[in-house]
C-alpha cells in the first residue's frame, strides 16, 4: 500500500524520455516504464506509473497520433487500481476480494515479458540458422514456378480470384458456344455483389459476337421476365442498366436457368 | 588455419556449391592458404571419402571438384527418394482451380471456367492426378457436365478434418487487410513478397 | 549390413532428400535394419559431423536428420552459395506473435491478443504469409475461432528439432527475474502459469 503513495517524487524527474510510436500496445508502454526505471515490478508504485502513463498518453494526443483504444483501456485499469489502492481496505471483503489489485496486471505483464524475451531467443536461433546452409535449398527456390502450398494460400488465392475484373473481350476468345444458362450465370455473376445498376452496354461489349448478343438477349428477357432483374432506363433513348429485382436470390437459389436453357437448346 | 579446419571449410564449399569448385576459385576465396596447401587439403578430403563408412565422396570433375552420393548406394537412395511423399507444389493455376473447387464444391468444369475466367481443364487434370480432387457425379443441367469436389486426400493435406474448417473468406479477408493495409514494421526496405511476384509471373504464363 | 555401410547408406540418403528425413521413413525404406541399429548409426553420424576434419553435419531438426554446412564456415561458404535462402526478416511484433504460438499452440487470435494486449492480425498476416504459421482446425469455442500452430517451415527457418525443444517460459521468467535481482515470488516447483491450462484446454478443443 505504501508504494501507492508517494514512493518516488525524485523519478518523475528523471522521466524516461520513450518514443512513442515504437509501443505496438499498452504492456509494452508500460512495462518499459517500469523496466526502464528499475521498478520492482512485484511493487509498482501505481500513482506514479499511472501519471508517468498518463502523460505519454498526452503526449501522444499533442503528436495527433491516435491512441488506440487498447492504450485508452489500460489507463482506465490503471486508474481503477490506484483508486481501490488508496481506499482502506474492506473488512467486509472475501480473501479474494482483498488481494493486491495489482496482482492480475502484474501477471499480464510478467506473461508478455516472458513472450517478448522468447521472441528475441528466437530470432537469435534464426540468426545462427541462417549461417548454415543445406544443400537441396536450391530446389525449394521453386521448380518450374510450383509453389509450397498452405491453407492460407488457398484461401488468399480464392479471395483473388473473386476479385479479379474480368477478361476483357478478346478475338481469340470464342464466346460462341456460350449458353443462355451460362449468360444467366454471368448476369448473377454480375449483379450479386451489389445493389448498383450495371451498364448494358457494357455486358453487350463484353459479347462482342452475334451468337453472344444473341444468349444475352434472351438471357435478359428471361431473367426480367423473372424479376430477377431490373431493366431502368432514365430518359428516353438514354443509357438502359440493369439492377437486382426483387426475385433475384430466389430466381438463382433454384434451377430456373437450366431450365430455360433447355427450353433453347 | 590448420588442416582439419581448411578441409572442414572445403567440404562445406564443394557441399553447397552447384558446379564443380576450381582450385583457382579456392584460391581466391580463401587468399591465405597457398595452392599447395589447398591441393594437399582436397586430396586428403578425396582421399577420406573412399572410406567405407562415407556415403558421399568428392571428385574431380570438368575442372573442378564435386560432391556425389557414391554409386553403390544408388539403388538405396532412389529407393527412399521413390518412397517419400514430395510437399505439396502446385502451380498457380492448379492452385486456383482448387481453391474455386474447395470453396464452391460440387461445381462444374464451366463454373469454375466462369469464376476463373479461364478454361481450368489442365489444371483440373493436374489435380485429379494428384488426388486432391475426385468427381462427384453430374450436374442435372444441359450436358450434365461433371462435378468436382475436394478429397480426402486433399483434407490430410491441408490438416482439416472436413471442409467446414476451411477459413471463411471474410475471416481471411481481415487479416489480408490487415497485412496490406499496415505495411511491415520491419527495417525498411523489404521487397515485397515473393509470392506476389512469382503470381504475377505465373499468371502470365497460364495466359 | 554391416554398420559402416548402414552409415554411408544414410549419409547418402540424408544428403539427397530434401525435406529432413524421419527415423520412420528410414525404416521403412530400410525393412531389414532394425530401428535400434538406425538409431546407433544416426548417432555416430551426427557425432562423427562434430569432428573438426568435417565441415558438414547432421542435425535433427523439424522432427527428422538433415545436413547442414558448420556455422563457423559460413563466411567461407556465403561466396559460393548460389541460390541463397531469401533472409527471413520479421519485425518485432510478428516474431512476438510466433513466440505466443509457439508456445500456446493450438491458439486462436483472441487468445493471441489477450497475452499481447494488442490484436495480432497484421503480424498473423504476415506469419501465415511466410509459412512460419498454418491454421489447425478450429477450437470448440464461441464463435469457433480458428486455431493456429507453427509449420514445419518454422522449425526449419529456426533449426529446431521440434517445438518442445524450446527452452520453457518459466527459464525466461527465471531470466528476467536474475537480471534484476527480484524476489522469487511463487515457491519453487509451482506449476506453470494458466498458460499450460489454456493450453490444454485449446487441445481438447482441437481433438
Amino acid at each position: 500500500m505504501s508504494s501507492a503513495g508517494g514512493a518516488g517524487e525524485n523519478i518523475v524527474e528523471t522521466h524516461p524520455s520513450l518514443h512513442l510510436d515504437a509501443y505496438e500496445g499498452p504492456l509494452d508502454l508500460l512495462l518499459d516504464l517500469i523496466r526502464r526505471q528499475q521498478i520492482d515490478i512485484f511493487n509498482i508504485p501505481i500513482a506514479q506509473i499511472t501519471q508517468q502513463y498518463l502523460d505519454h498518453l498526452h503526449k501522444m494526443e499533442q503528436l495527433n497520433v491516435e491512441i488506440a483504444g487498447d492504450f485508452i483501456l489500460m489507463a482506465a485499469t490503471l486508474i481503477y487500481i490506484k483508486s481501490k489502492l488508496l481506499l482502506p481496505p474492506d473488512p467486509t471483503a472475501s480473501p479474494e476480494e482483498a488481494l493486491d489489485p495489482r496482482v492480475d496486471l502484474v501477471q499480464r505483464l510478467l506473461e508478455h515479458e516472458k513472450f517478448k524475451n522468447a521472441a528475441q531467443m528466437l530470432q537469435q536461433k534464426q540468426m545462427l540458422e541462417q549461417a548454415t546452409w543445406s544443400k537441396p535449398d536450391a530446389a525449394f527456390a521453386g521448380e518450374e514456378g510450383e509453389l509450397v502450398v498452405t491453407l492460407w494460400d488457398l484461401a488468399k488465392v480464392f479471395r483473388e480470384v473473386l476479385a479479379r475484373p474480368p477478361e476483357p473481350p478478346s478475338l481469340e476468345i470464342h464466346r460462341e458456344e456460350i449458353t443462355v444458362a451460362e449468360m444467366m450465370d454471368e448476369v448473377r455473376q454480375l449483379l450479386r455483389g451489389t445493389d448498383a445498376p450495371v451498364a448494358l452496354v457494357d455486358l453487350c461489349r463484353r459479347h462482342p459476337t452475334r451468337r453472344g448478343l444473341i444468349a444475352l438477349f434472351l438471357a435478359l428477357l428471361e431473367l426480367v421476365r423473372l424479376e430477377a432483374v431490373i431493366a431502368v432506363q432514365s430518359e428516353l433513348f438514354g443509357p438502359i442498366s440493369l439492377r437486382k429485382h426483387k426475385l433475384f436470390d430466389v430466381v438463382f437459389a433454384g434451377e430456373a436457368a437450366t431450365e430455360i436453357d433447355e427450353q433453347y437448346n | 588455419m590448420d588442416r582439419d579446419a581448411l578441409k572442414a571449410q572445403l567440404e562445406a564449399i564443394i557441399y553447397v556449391s552447384e558446379e564443380p569448385v576450381t582450385l583457382g576459385q579456392l584460391e581466391k576465396a580463401l587468399p591465405e592458404v597457398t595452392r599447395e596447401e589447398l591441393r594437399a587439403a582436397l586430396e586428403e578430403l578425396v582421399a577420406a571419402g573412399r572410406t567405407p563408412a562415407r556415403g558421399l565422396e568428392i571428385r574431380q570433375v570438368a575442372g573442378g571438384y564435386r560432391m556425389y552420393t557414391k554409386t553403390e548406394h544408388h539403388e538405396a537412395v532412389r529407393k527412399f527418394v521413390r518412397s517419400q511423399k514430395p510437399p505439396l507444389r502446385l502451380s498457380l493455376p492448379a492452385l486456383e482451380t482448387l481453391a474455386v473447387i474447395a470453396y464452391k464444391q460440387p461445381v462444374t468444369q464451366p463454373e469454375i471456367k466462369a469464376i476463373r475466367g479461364v478454361d481450368p481443364e489442365s489444371a483440373l487434370a493436374t489435380l485429379l492426378e494428384k488426388g486432391l480432387v475426385v468427381t462427384a457425379g453430374r450436374k442435372e443441367a444441359v450436358g450434365r457436365p461433371i462435378l468436382y469436389r475436394t478429397s480426402k486426400e486433399f483434407l490430410l493435406r491441408f490438416g482439416l478434418k472436413d471442409v467446414g474448417e476451411l477459413p471463411t473468406l471474410e475471416e481471411f479477408e481481415e487479416l489480408a487487410r490487415a497485412s496490406l493495409g499496415e505495411p511491415e514494421t520491419s527495417p525498411a526496405g523489404e521487397p515485397p513478397s515473393e509470392g506476389s511476384a512469382e503470381q504475377t509471373e505465373a499468371e502470365a504464363g497460364n495466359a
